[in-house]
Parts: C-alpha cells; structure tokens; sequence
C-alpha cells in the first residue's frame, strides 16, 4: 500500500497551484517552506512502503532536508524580502487567473508525459513522475511570469523541487556525498541569490526585475 | 610577278594613286552642284606646295605633335603594303595579317588624336573626343567584316581570303560578301570622316571631327596628314572593292587594273553620296554605326547558315 | 631545381621576419625588405624562366602531423610560367616601392608595407607550387591576407578602411566557393591530392559543378565582371607599388587557379567555353566602359584591370571551345593568348601604376582634371606611360598587340573550323575584342592626353617633377620588356606554347609551330624603318625654312586659358551615352530656373552598375535581417527563461512523439 | 592521488588565500597554485592515467583539465597587473577574487576528472555559483544585472540537467539487476537495456540544461551579458574554460548514449543546436557595438561549432575536440586583450575606440592575429578545427550542411572584422602608456599556442586528440 506517499505527492501539487495563485511574497516562501517540510518526508516514506523500512542514512538525509528547505532557505529568503520591503508581487505579465488555466494545462501535459514515459521499473508510487514533472513545469511558469526577484527564486525553488521528486527513485544510486553536494549546492544558490537580490535592492531600490533591462543587443 | 616586283608595284600605286581619289570625289561633287570644280589633281598640287613650306608650332605642343603625322603616316603606308594591291598576295601578307591591318590603322588614329589634344585647343581636344568615339564605334563594324570576308579563306588573311573569293575559287553566293561591303562602306565613311558623319569642306570647328584637330598643323606636316587621309580612302577603299568585284586569282596587272578601276568608282560613289546627302547630327553618327553593324550580322548570319568549310 | 623554388618562398618569410624585427627603423626595415625581394626575384626569374624553357616537371611530398593530406609540391610549365610572372613584376615593383616608400617616410610607419609584401609574393608562389589542395587553400588564404593588409596600409584615410572592408568581404566570398569546390572534388577522389583529384572520375553533374565554383570562387580574386566589385577601391587604395602587384599578378592567381582546375576537371563540355565568351565579353567591355568614367588615375587603371581580365577570360573561351570542338590549334591559340596576355598585362599594367604614383608622388593628386602637361616635367614618365597605353591598347609593335592577335587567330580560325551552331561564338570573341580595342584606344588617348598634353590645369601640375631612379629604373625595365615581347613574340611564345598544349589536350612533343609570328617583328622593322625615313624627309624639308614657335590657334579667341582645355569628362561623354545602361549613368540638372536665374547646374554621373544595383541593395537586406535577429536578446530574463522552457518542451516533443506509439 | 590533489588543492588553498590582508602575497599564492596546477596536470600526460571509481581520468578529462590549468595560468599571470593597479573597486580586498578564482578552479576540475554524473553536476553548478561574485566583480547596476541573470538563467538550466541525470539513472533501472551507480562506465555497461523515451528524454534535458551553461542558441542569453561585464580575466576564464566544462558534461552525456546502440536522436539534436547556434550568433557578430560582447558571441559560435562537430561524428569529433582547445585558447587572449584596450579607452563600446594599432602596437598586433585564428584563417588552429568539421560535413548525408556551415563561418569572420578592424585602424599617431609586460606576455602565449596548433601539432596531443575522440564516438 502506499497511499501516504500518494497523498505527499498529491499534496505537493496542490501547494504548487497554492504558490502559483498566492501574490503575497511571505505566503509564498511559508507555502514552499511548507513543500519542504513534505518533500523532506517523502524518501524515508518511499522507502518505508517499499521495504517496510527505512535505512538511517535515509532518515539523516530526511532531517537535514528538513532544516534546508524549511527553514534555512525560507530565513534566507524572509531576509531578502526584509532587505528589498516589498510585500506583493508587483502585477505579472500574465494576470493570475490566465496563470492558473495554464498551470492546470502544465499538469495535464505532465500526466500525459507520464504516460510516455513509462517508469521501467515498478515504482514506489505512480504520482512520482506526474508530481515531479508538473512541479517542475509550474516551477518554471512561475519563473517565466513573475517579475519580483523573490518569486522568481521560489520558482527556482519549485523547479528544483520537481527535479528532486525524481530524485527519489535512484535514492540507492546516489551516494550520499553526491546527495549532499547537490543539496549543498540548493543552499548556496539560494544563498547568493539572496544576496544579489539584496544588491538589486540596494542599487535600484526595487526587485523588479523586469526593469532589469539594460544589457540588450 | 616576283616578290620584288610586287612590292615595287604596290609601293608605286600607292604613292601615285590615292591622292587622286579625293579629286575624283570633288569633281563627281562639283558636278552634282552643276560647278566646274576644282582640277582633278588639285591635291598633288597642294601636297607639293605644303611639303615646301616652313612649319609653326604651338608653344604648348610637345614632340608627340610632331611625331604624331610621322607614325600615322608610317602606320597607313605600311597597311598599304599589307593589303593585296596587285596581286592576291600582298608584299607583307602573312595569316593574321588582316588583324595588324586594322591594327596599324587603330595605332595612326592614336598618334593624331594624341597629337590633336597635345595643342590643348579645346577645339581640337572636341574633335578628337568625337573622333575616338566614332571609330571606337566603327571598330566590330570593321573586324566582323574582316572575319566575313576570311571565313571561306578559313584563314585570317587577305590572301587566303582573296583565293576563296575569286571567282574560280569561291563555291559560295557572293550576298555575304554585299552585305559584309555595305557595312564597311558607312565604316568606310565614317574612317575617313565624309559625310553623312562628318564634312570635309564645313568651316565651323564646331562642327569638325577630323579638320579640327589638324588646325595646328602646318607645312610638311599638314601635307604628311593630306596625303595620310587620301591613303586611307585608297587602302580601306581597297578591301571594299576585294569584297564587291570579281578578282583574278593570280596576280597581275588585271588585278591592279581592276582595283584602281574599283577605287575609282568608290570614289564616284563617295562623291554621289556626299551630294544627295545631308550630314548626320553628331548623336544619331552612332545609330548609323550600330545599323552598320546589323547589316554586318546579317552577313554573318548567312554565312554560317551557308556552312562555310 | 624545385628545391630551389621552394626555398625562395622560404627565403621570403624569412625576409618578412626580418624586416618585422627591424621595424622600428624605416631605413633598415626598408633596404632589408627591398634586399630580401630583390635577392630571391633575381633568382628565381631565371630559374622558372629556365624551368619553363626546359619544361621540367617535378615533384616533393613531405609529411604532416595533421589528419589532412600531406605537403606535396610540384612545378610544370604552368607553375613555371605563373612563377616568372610573379618574380618578374614583383621584382620590379621592389624596386619601385623602395623609392616609392620615401614618400611616406616619417609621416608613417613603412614596416607593414615591408612585412607583407615578401609574404604576399612567398604565398603566391606557395599558391602556384602547391599539389594539393589544403596547400592551395592556405596560400590562397595568407596571399588574401598579406594582400588585405597592404592595402590598408594608409588606414587612417577612411575610403582606405571602407576598400579593407570590401576587399575583404570579397576575398571571403571567394575563399568559400573554393571551400566547396574542393571539398567536392576531394569527396568525389577521396584525397585533397591534385594526382588524384586529376584521376577521379567525376559525373557530368559533379564537373559542371565544380567548374561554375571555379569560376565563382577563382573568379572575384581575378575580378570577373560582376565580382570586380572589390577591385577598383582595393587598388588604388594600396601604395602604389602594391596596386602593380596586385594587378600585375595577383589578380592573375584567379586565372591560374581556373586552369589548374581545368586541367584537372578532363575535358570540358563546349558550353563551359561560351559561359567563359560571356563572362570574358562582359568583363572586357564593362571594364573598359567604366575605365573610360573615371576621373581617378588609379581607379581608371584597376577598371582596365577588370577588361584585361576579361581578354584574359576570352582566350580561355576560345580555348576551351577549341578543345570541345576537337580542334586544338584553335584551342593552343587561345590558351597560349590568354596566358601570354597575364605576362604582358603584369607587365604594362604594373609599368602604368608605377607611372600613376610617379604622378601622384609629384603632383600629389590621382585626379586627371587637374593634370596636364606633364610630359614636359616629367618626361621620362610620360614616354614611359605612352609606351604603356600604347601596349595596354593591344596595338603593335608592344606585346599587348600579340597576345591579343593570339587570340583573333584563334577565334577567326574556329569561327571558319567549328560546327556551325558554335561558329558564333568564336566571331563573337572578334567582335568583343574589337569593341573592347577600341574603347581603350579612346580611354588611354584620354588619359595620356589629359594628363601628360595640353597646359597643366592646376598649380599643382605646374610643379610636378621628375621621379627618382628607383623608380624610373624600374618602369624602364617593364617597358622595355613590353617591347622586347612585341618585337619578338616567337621568343615569347616559347613561354607558354608547352603548358597551352597540354590545356588544350595536345600531346607532349607534338606543340604546333606559328610561323607567321615572324612576319610580326618584321612589320615592326618596316614600320620604324617608315617612321625614320619620313622623320628624315621632314627634317630635310624643314631644313633652311622657318620654324616657328606661337600660341594655340583659339578660333579668333584672344585669351585662351587652361581651364578652357578639353576636359577628360567631356572627352568620355560621346563614348559613354551610348552604352548608358551598362555604365549606369545618372543625369543630375538643374536648369535656370525664375525670372532672374541666379545658377545652373547639369552634371553627368557615371556609377558602377554592379556595385551600386546588386550588391549594395543585397548587403542591406542582409544586414536588415540580422538587426531583425538581434531583437532576440531584448534583455528580458522572463523571456530569456521562457526560451529554455519553450526548447526544452520542443526538443521533447519531437523526440518523444514519434515514440508515443510504441 | 594526483586527481584528487587536483580538486581539493585549489579548494583549500582558496580558503587559505581569504587569511592573507595582502594582495600580493593573495596574488603569488594564487600564481603558485596554478602553475603547480598546470605542472600537476601535465605530469597525468606521462604517467598513465589510473581509473578509479568516482574521480577517474580519461583521455576527454585529461585533455580538458590541462586546457583549463594553461587558461588558468593565463588569467592568473594576467590578474597581477590587474588586481595591483588597482582598477577595480577598492571595496572588495583582492583576496575574495583570488579565492573565488581558486575554488572556480577546483570546481572545473572537478568536472573535467569526476566520472560520476550526479558529482559532475554539482561541480557544474559549483562553477556557476563560484563565478557568480567575480562577475559582480566591479559593482556596476548592469553587472549587478549580469550576475543575477547569469545566477538565474544557468541554475535554471542546469536543474534541467540534474533531472536528465536521474533519468538516465532510471533508465538504467530497467537493465537486469536493477540501477547502476551514476557513473559514465556503469551507465555505458546497460545503456543498451535503457528504455528509449527514458534515454531520449534524458539526453534533452542534460543537452538543454548543459547547454544552457555551454551558451547554445536559444539558451545562450546569459552569456554575452556575462561575459561583458566580468573582470577581463574572469572573462577569458568563462570563454576558455567554463563552457568547455559544460562541452565535457554534455560530451559525457553523449557518451552513455553512444554506448545505447544508436545515438542517432543524439546526434541530430547536437547538429540541429549547433548549427543553429552558429547562424544566429552571426548575427550578433556584424555591427556589434561592444567588444566584450563581440567576443562573447564569437564564442556562442565557436561552441556552436564544436557542438556540431561532436553531432556529425566520426572524423568531426577529433575536430569538435580541436575546435575547443582552438577556441579557448584564441578567445581567452582575445579577453585579455581587450582588458588592456579597456583600461587604455576606458569603455567597451566600439564606436569609441580608434587607433589601437597606434596606441598599443603589441596589444593591436596580438588581436590581429588572433582575430586572424579565430576567424579560421590559416595557419591558425582553428582554420583546421573548422575545416575538418566541414569537410565532415560536406561528405555527410546532407551536404547543404557544409556549405552553410562554409558560409556561416565566413560571415563570422567578416563580422568579427568589420568590427574590430576600425577599432584597431586609424586614430592619431600618438602611442599610449606602455604596456606592461604581464599584461601582454599571457595574450602573447596563447597567440603563440593558437599558432603552434596549426602549424606543428604536437604528436603527443594528436595522439590524445584521437584517444579522446574514440571515447565519443570519433572515427580512429
């Protein structure tokens, strides 16, 4: 049976369409913090319903998860929008409801991607590859539409979360120092965009990056 | 006829026969216009008077001025030896000479339009601008006949074109060769500057082309470019009648007699011409050349289309 | 002995290295450049001139660490005889450049101009020595090269940069279709080896081919009408002793590379011949129309350059036709014309530049119309430039005239030889020829007329002067080979008679004999023999009469001024409004106009039709398009990311549905 | 050993470098560590090189990490005079950029030995994030704005290519006994197992992701704006040596799907990138208005056309592999050099440079020369990069290619001239401040290196040249 991870998965892409639909930038990082907090639970899950138990080093690894995209990157990222006060997402290109639409036509193209791509082995749960592409892609929307530099990490945030989903079938195959190096990796990227969106702040005293136009040609 | 006296024969009808052509054209002239006209050796007489008269030389010219008559001179007395005057065969006949033929001519033109615009008169620099033009112009006139003419020959030479051409000889109509002579008799006119391209007898340098530019000429000179003029009418005059009467194929003094009775009767054509026509308006001088070149083609195209071999 | 020829390309290089190590001294750098192209040109004019007279062949591989083919060498007559003309003119134009050079001294650096002129003459030659065709290729590059950077030599003049630019845009165009071209061949032979590329059996399709990129490729470095587009700004933009170079010879590097590939392509089909009667008919008569426009003195020359060309390109047709109408004689003729015509062009072109920049060294202007009456400041230059006109006219007794009458021979002959549906074309080449005689005979009584007759039109004409030994040195070498060549053209014939014979697929040894070329030194003798006699007669005449001297006669007008000379625009006028559409003629008026005109104006334009209605239009549109490309990077990252999405999904889609199925 | 020396030796002694306050003593440690890097590197040419589990090295690793350690040396050499004359912002202590430089290194190492795919990528992004503060370098808004396109964009791509990794982890699931260990040998041993979508799908992404990195037309746009507002060394790095880095990732890619059977999707997708990289980079090439940027498109191009080199195969490959050492050495000089045209003009901007040739006669000369070599004119090296590829090209299947891809590089070449030759022509005759030895010596060396390529290749680097092409799919 594995209707927990089912439920993981699923919950990830309802916050997915939470995140796409929420303006204010705090609701955001809470919401994707909130993503963590389930991803975070998913490979010790995963492996539980598969083997009925679950290794430490998984567990280890699920605790650390836990402080990166809980708590550290959502710090991080409440002290960027500190830095920058901005509350809302200044207006998008596409206005929320048209967002909404495509998202839901991301995830369909996801679950019909699914069905192409079927998992060669039997997989932990079905939601995975449906689940990690259509985080990806609505990751990626957000990306695409947004235009506060915050927002714009939280997709890339999403994006990597979608990618880490299927991350979750080769738990085996990737040793822990590569695991640890990506996820260091998470970290630092957020890190440093958080400082660069300090000095975008700083120097333009807003984060709009849509007025970050200036090298053309 | 031995080579030697060949040469001795050509060279003596060209020194007395041309300037007798111009007389010729004067008198069929003054005869239209119902004058006595001038006497027909007139032109002997003023080369003799002009070659014992001193010469003045424009402060602006160069020695090119002077060299200028010489070489022209040299050029057209030397194709005079090259095209067959008594005989199929010239004294300086050689395959390819119909090229250095036209060539010599090109090369005198050189020198007078050089000499003409080393005065620095805008007059003479006028006529020698026109001059350049016309014979420019004239040029594929003249060699597309030239290859006319040589085709049935298969060589390119007045001999080997001569051979094919004499009666006995040319299997081929003769209608390529009217055609061919028809385009170089407005050529022909338009070498030696007679009306309808240009008026030997106008007055106004304006309207000049080859008077003009010998305004500064005196003296030998003058009588140097008097006779080159008249040589010129005699020589080019030569091929046209090669290309319209019936030759002996051998040379002899039938030959000669029948060229000089040939150039005579060009000259009477020359001069028929000269008074029942006006002279052309300088812009139309090409439209005429370029006829001339048509008619030209039409020669050509029924030649090739007889097949020559 | 090509062991020999390959050290002189060697010795080059070195002498370029040496003269870029000396650099900063203009006197040293100067004397080392000059020494070094001096040194190998005197060796190697008599050791390709042997080579060619021997006919030798030979041929050295080495080998090389790269994937490609090997070095491979080799000399035939056709090599020798390109490698005479290339140490021939190149010598000469050492010795002029080293006193032409002085004029710049100071004013700026002389080492560029030393550096790549050894280089440009060691590629040259590398480009007639190679065997293969990667070797071909890299000289062929480095000569554009060397080339390109003299002739922006003066590059703080503008026009100088915008000729840079052009020159170089064409040599790449060029460069690319010979890419093409052998990457063809050599995929068809399997080797970039000229003995193999000679072997391989190519289809029809593959020749024809291969023989239009030939012509395409080889044909904007020769300047075929209308790929001469670089040519009239990239010559007169480089010092003069350059310009003769690359009219001389390089231009001529396009031919050879036509004939080495047609000696490769095997027997050509007869319409190879008409397309090279059209290109050669078109270039001729368009270079000379738009030579007669000019008003530039070296721009007039670079024109007359293109109707060489195409003289050139008329033999080649009437060559190839010969050989396709299995009648090699004609073929020989044509072939031995056009070649001879590339030594004799090489020979009084490079003498009329050379008098070009005398003239602009001492009047400090190329304009004609404010020239005049330079023959008698500069007389040495004059006779020498009337020499040359006289030559580049094709009349007798210099060797424009007997390279050109190889050609008429040739043509008239198979004008009577050839199949009736091709005869054509062969009086064709009579016709093209004469029009384009004609046209120059007018264009050079133009220019030697204007500049060198009549009163100076400027002040600066008033002061030419004289030009130094070096230089007179030099053009009175070319000149008197000009006349060498056209009193004896059996000796120069010689020349090119084995390399014409095995293009026109005559078997060795059975090289046909002219004759009648004896009759054309004795012409000459007679015509001097004229010339004296009648000087004499003159002089005789003239002797105890008065000889004066007085002004012009003006028609009655009192004060005749210099201005008042014919201009060489009004002497061009008649020639050009006939043939207006092809000289592109523009007619700007402005008449007097209102009750009281104040002014009028009627100006007539002569402008490159080529240049001005072809390709300026194209390379607008190009770079429209690529502005249009350019609004891609428009510095919105949303969209930048919307790029990776849409790829991505893209890439996705047409890898994955075709595998939806399965 | 000698690998893992390779990796964490620069690492630490980046952290070592942040304790020293003086710049000089940063500076000579960081010279130290780069020629111990280059000699470290060169040593691996004589002693055979050992397989061993997750850093192993092969021929493709060890040609590229001894590309990156002479690019490395360069752009060190050339930092001295760069950082001592004190052009940039006093703000920032030297020592911060010779420890990001350091760790920068250490991170493409790391790419160039590690065998492991999922390490590969950490390494990859590791570069991106230790680039990032250089780049931002000169506190300047646009360069702010670089950075944070460059931070975005390629973290962007690059979890792209995390995801084509654990694709072909899954893909390799399907082999009896299950998934291998991430590693190009154990991925090789199965990837005939691998299901098609699951191979396919993971070669797109990993292309898309790396090639985001590598500046592959449509996902270059973060490069030009990178590569002209970095520190001119930091710049020559990024050309020379970073989008080498993804080349290898994407190369080692490519290899698993070799190994599948049929790399035919592979291929195509590599010639379509490629090709279309090289046409639109053109046209950014004529009439670029600044020259940093110019160059950053010329390497658009340039990896374009090792992309399509590595796509066609066979004979291409060896020349892919050449096109790239050409590449980064030309580019990296071209880099430098224009550092020190900026310092004497003061602006990228190419309407308002004139007259280099006068001003900075060896500067002038070396960027002749080298635009010369990067336009593939001979003898440089890249003439024969270029050739082969198109030879390769033309005797291909579609041969169209080849003559597009002739024409495409011969627009190049006229772009890139048409811009930088009135930059180099003209002005007034008055030469400017002397040059100063280490600010020419580095551009100097890698001209001649560009040279020495097309004239003499060394046998030993042919020989290794071909080893490394046979590892992806070049023909012997």
């Amino acid at each position: 049976m594995s209707g927990i991870s089912e439920l993981l998965l699923l919950l990830v892409v309802v916050l997915d369409l939470a995140i796409l639909t929420s303006t204010r930038l705090t609701t955001c990082i809470r919401t994707s913090a909130l993503q963590g907090v389930l991803l975070a639970s998913l490979p010790a899950t995963l492996l539980f319903e598969a083997a009925g138990r679950a290794p430490l080093h998984v567990v280890a690894l699920g605790v650390f998860l836990l402080l990166l995209k809980a708590f550290a990157i959502p710090t991080l990222l409440f002290r960027a929008v500190r830095a920058a006060d901005v509350q809302h997402e200044v207006e998008p290109f596409v206005s929320l409801h048209v967002s909404v639409l495509i998202g839901t036509g991301l995830i369909a193209i996801s679950f019909w991607l699914a069905t192409v791509l079927v998992l060669p082995r039997l997989a932990p749960s079905a939601m995975v590859v449906p689940a990690g592409l259509s985080t990806l892609l609505l990751g990626f929307l957000i990306l695409v539409s947004r235009r506060q530099a915050v927002t714009q990490v939280i997709g890339y945030l999403m994006l990597e979360n979608g990618v880490f989903i299927f991350g979750q079938l080769l738990v085996r195959e990737i040793p822990l120092a590569a695991e640890l190096a990506i996820l260091l990796d998470l970290l630092v990227g957020v890190f440093v965009m958080g400082i660069a969106i300090y000095h975008i702040s700083r120097e333009f005293d807003h984060i709009d990056t849509e007025r970050l136009t200036t090298l053309r040609g | 006829m031995s080579a030697a006296g060949t040469l001795a024969l050509q060279l003596a009808m060209l020194l007395a026969l041309p300037p007798l052509l111009p007389g010729v054209i004067g008198r069929v002239k003054a005869w239209f216009a119902g004058r006595r006209g001038r006497p027909l050796l007139q032109t002997y007489h003023d080369l003799f008077k002009l070659l014992g008269k001193g010469a003045v030389y424009s402060r602006t010219t160069t020695w090119l001025f002077r060299a200028g008559p010489v070489v022209s001179l040299a050029c057209l007395i030397l194709a005079g030896l090259i095209v067959p005057l008594s005989g199929p065969r010239a004294p300086f006949g050689f395959t390819g000479d119909v090229v250095l033929f036209a060539a010599l001519f090109a090369l005198a033109r050189f020198f007078t339009l050089a000499g003409a615009l080393d005065t620095g008169s805008s007059f003479e620099g006028m006529g020698a601008s026109r001059d350049a033009a016309f014979s420019a112009l004239a040029e594929p006139t003249l060699f597309l006949v030239l290859a006319i003419m040589c085709l049935p020959g298969g060589a390119p030479s007045f001999a080997g074109a001569w051979t094919a051409l004499s009666p006995v000889a040319s299997g081929v109509g003769r209608a390529p060769w009217f055609a061919a002579a028809a385009a170089l008799f407005v050529v022909y006119l338009a070498e030696n500057s007679r009306i309808p391209v240009d008026d030997p007898e106008t007055h106004l340098e304006l309207t000049m082309i080859h008077e003009v530019m010998v305004l500064d000429h005196g003296g030998p000179d003058l009588a140097f470019i008097l006779y080159g003029s008249a040589l010129k009418l005699f020589v080019l005059g030569a091929v046209l009648v090669h290309l319209v009467l019936p030759f002996p194929a051998s040379g002899s003094w039938t030959f000669a007699a029948t060229l000089v009775a040939g150039e005579l009767a060009l000259g009477v054509v020359v001069g028929t011409v000269e008074s029942i026509m006006a002279r052309q308006r300088l812009q139309q001088v090409p439209q005429l050349l370029i006829g001339a070149f048509a008619i030209a083609a039409v020669g050509l195209a029924s030649v090739t289309f007889q097949g020559v071999r | 002995m090509l062991g020999l020829l390959l050290a002189l390309p060697i010795l080059l290089v070195v002498t370029a290295a040496a003269s870029a190590v000396v650099a900063k001294s203009d006197r040293i750098a100067r004397i080392v450049g000059t020494a070094g192209c001096l040194v190998t040109c005197g060796v190697g004019v008599p050791t390709s001139l042997v080579a060619v007279l021997r006919a030798s062949r030979d041929e050295i591989r080495y080998g090389w660490t790269l994937p490609v083919g090997e070095l491979h060498f080799g000399i035939d007559p056709l090599s020798a005889f390109f490698l005479l003309c290339i140490f021939l003119v190149s010598g000469i134009a050492a010795v002029y450049g080293a006193g032409y050079l002085l004029a710049y001294a100071g004013r700026r650096r002389l080492a560029p101009a030393l550096v790549f002129f050894p280089l440009l003459v060691a590629a040259m030659a590398t480009v007639v020595l190679a065997r293969d065709a990667i070797v071909l290729i890299i000289a062929w590059e480095i000569m554009s090269v060397a080339s390109f950077f003299l002739v922006i030599f003066e590059h703080d003049r503008p026009e100088v940069r915008r000729a840079g630019v052009l020159y170089l845009i064409a040599s790449q165009a060029g460069v690319v279709c010979l890419f093409v071209l052998f990457a063809l061949l050599g995929r068809a032979a399997g080797s970039f080896d000229f003995d193999r590329l000679s072997g391989a059996a190519l289809t029809p399709g593959l020749a024809n081919a291969a023989f239009l990129l030939a012509v395409a490729g080889f044909g904007t470095k020769a300047g075929f009408w209308p790929l001469h587009v670089w040519l009239p700004d990239a010559h007169p933009a480089a010092p003069t002793h350059v310009s003769a170079l690359m009219s001389g010879v390089m231009i001529k590097m396009g031919i050879y590379g036509l004939l080495r590939i047609l000696l490769l392509l095997g027997p050509p089909p007869s319409w190879w011949g008409v397309v090279m009667i059209g290109v050669g008919g078109v270039s001729g008569i368009a270079g000379v129309l738009l030579a007669l426009a000019q008003h530039d003195l070296k721009r007039l020359l670079a024109y007359h350059s293109v109707e060489n060309i195409g003289i050139i390109a008329l033999g080649i047709g009437i060559g190839l036709l010969g050989v396709s109408q299995r009648q090699p004689f004609v073929g020989f003729l044509g072939f031995a014309g056009a070649m001879l015509h590339v030594l004799n062009h090489g020979l009084f072109k490079g003498l009329l530049f050379q008098a070009a920049g005398s003239i602009q060294k001492a009047t400090g202007t190329r304009d004609i119309e404010s020239l005049g009456g330079l023959l008698r400041t500069m007389p040495v230059t004059g006779a020498l430039f009337l020499v040359g006109s006289i030559a580049i006219c094709g009349l007798p007794p210099l060797n424009g005239f007997v390279s050109e009458w190889l050609v008429f021979i040739g043509a008239f002959l198979g004008g009577a030889a050839f199949a009736p549906g091709w005869t054509v074309y062969a009086i064709l080449v009579v016709v093209a020829l004469a029009l384009i005689g004609g046209l120059a005979a007018a264009c050079f009584v133009k220019a030697f007329g204007i500049v060198f007759l009549g009163e100076p039109r400027s002040d600066r004409a008033l002061q030419a002067h004289e030009s130094g030994a070096a230089m007179r040195g030099a053009m009175l070498v070319s000149a008197l080979l000009c006349a060498a060549i056209g009193v004896w053209p059996a000796g120069a014939l010689r020349l090119v008679a084995r390399e014409a014979a095995e293009l026109a697929r005559i078997p060795a040894g059975a090289g046909p004999s002219l004759p009648m070329l004896s009759a054309i030194p004795r012409a000459a003798l007679v015509l001097a023999a004229l010339a004296t006699l009648l000087t004499l007669v003159r002089a005789l005449l003239l002797r105890r009469r008065a000889v004066l001297r007085a002004p012009t006669w003006g028609c009655g007008y009192a004060a005749p001024t210099a201005r008042m000379q014919y201009t060489a625009g009004s002497f061009a006028r008649p020639l050009l409004e006939p043939f207006a559409l092809i000289a592109g003629a523009r007619l700007e008026a402005r008449g007097p106009d209102g009750p009281f005109p104040t002014s009028a104006r009627y100006a007539r334009h002569f402008g490159d039709m080529a240049g001005e209605r072809v390709f300026a239009p194209a390379y607008r549109r190009v770079l429209h398009l690529f502005s249009r490309v350019r609004g891609l990077q428009h510095g919105r990252m949303q969209l930048y990311l919307a790029y990776i999405l849409i790829t991505l999904i893209a890439l996705l889609v047409w890898q994955l549905s075709g595998l939806g199925g399965r | 050993m000698i690998p893992f020396v390779l990796v964490v030796g620069p690492a630490l002694a980046g952290v070592v470098s942040l304790l020293t306050r003086d710049p000089r003593r940063a500076l000579a440690l960081l010279l130290a560590v780069s020629a111990l890097h280059l000699g470290l590197a060169a040593s691996l040419w004589v002693a055979p090189p050992v397989k061993s589990g997750i850093l192993g090295i092969d021929p493709l690793g060890l040609l590229f990490v001894t590309t990156t350690s002479v690019i490395f040396l360069a752009a060190a050499t050339y930092s001295v005079p760069y950082l001592l004359r004190g052009t940039h912002d006093a703000s920032i202590p030297p020592r911060r950029f010779v420890a990001h430089l350091l760790w920068f290194l250490a991170a493409m190492s790391l790419v160039m030995l590690t065998q492991h795919l999922a390490l590969m990528w950490a390494a990859v992004e590791a570069t991106t994030l230790t680039t990032a503060p250089l780049i931002y370098y000169y506190r300047r808004p646009q360069a702010l704005e670089a950075t944070w396109k460059y931070l975005l964009i390629c973290s962007v791509g690059i979890a792209l290519a995390l995801l084509g990794v654990f694709f072909l982890g899954i893909a390799s699931s399907a082999a009896p006994g299950g998934a291998r260990a991430l590693t190009v040998s154990g991925l090789s041993a199965v990837a005939a197992a691998m299901p098609r979508p699951w191979l396919q799908a993971a070669f797109v992404l990993a292309l898309v992701g790396y090639g985001t990195k590598m500046g592959l037309v449509p996902l270059h746009t973060w490069l030009p704006d990178a590569h002209s507002q970095a520190p001119s060394p930091v710049s020559a790095l990024l050309s020379g040596a970073l989008l080498n880095c993804a080349f290898v990732a994407i190369a080692r890619i490519y290899q698993v799907c070799l190994a599948s059977g049929d790399a035919a999707f592979a291929r195509g997708l590599l010639v379509a990138l490629g090709f279309t990289s090289i046409a639109v980079a053109v046209a950014f090439l004529i009439r670029q208005g600044d020259y940093k940027r110019l160059l950053a498109y010329s390497s658009v191009e340039n990896m374009g056309v090792a992309c399509l080199g590595l796509g066609l195969g066979g004979a291409a490959t060896y020349g892919a592999l050449l096109q790239a050492v050409n590449h980064s050495m030309c580019k990296a000089g071209l880099f430098l050099l224009a550092g020190n045209v900026l310092r004497e003009y003061g602006t990228t901007s190419t309407e308002a440079v004139r007259g280099v040739w006068r001003r900075l006669p060896l500067s002038g000369a070396l960027i002749t020369a080298l635009l010369l070599a990067i336009g593939g004119s001979p003898p440089f090296g890249p003439f024969w990069s270029k050739f082969i590829i198109f030879r390769a090209a033309l005797d291909g299947p579609d041969a169209w290619l080849g003559v597009g891809f002739a024409v495409l590089t011969g627009l190049a070449f006229l772009g890139m001239a048409s811009t930088l030759l009135p930059m180099l022509q003209g002005g007034e005759p008055r030469p400017g401040r002397a040059e100063g030895v280490l600010t020419v010596v580095a551009p100097l060396a890698l001209a001649g290196a560009a040279l020495g390529l097309g004239v003499a290749l060394p046998p030993a680097l042919a020989d290794m040249l071909r080893r490394a092409a046979a590892t992806i799919g070049g023909a012997p």
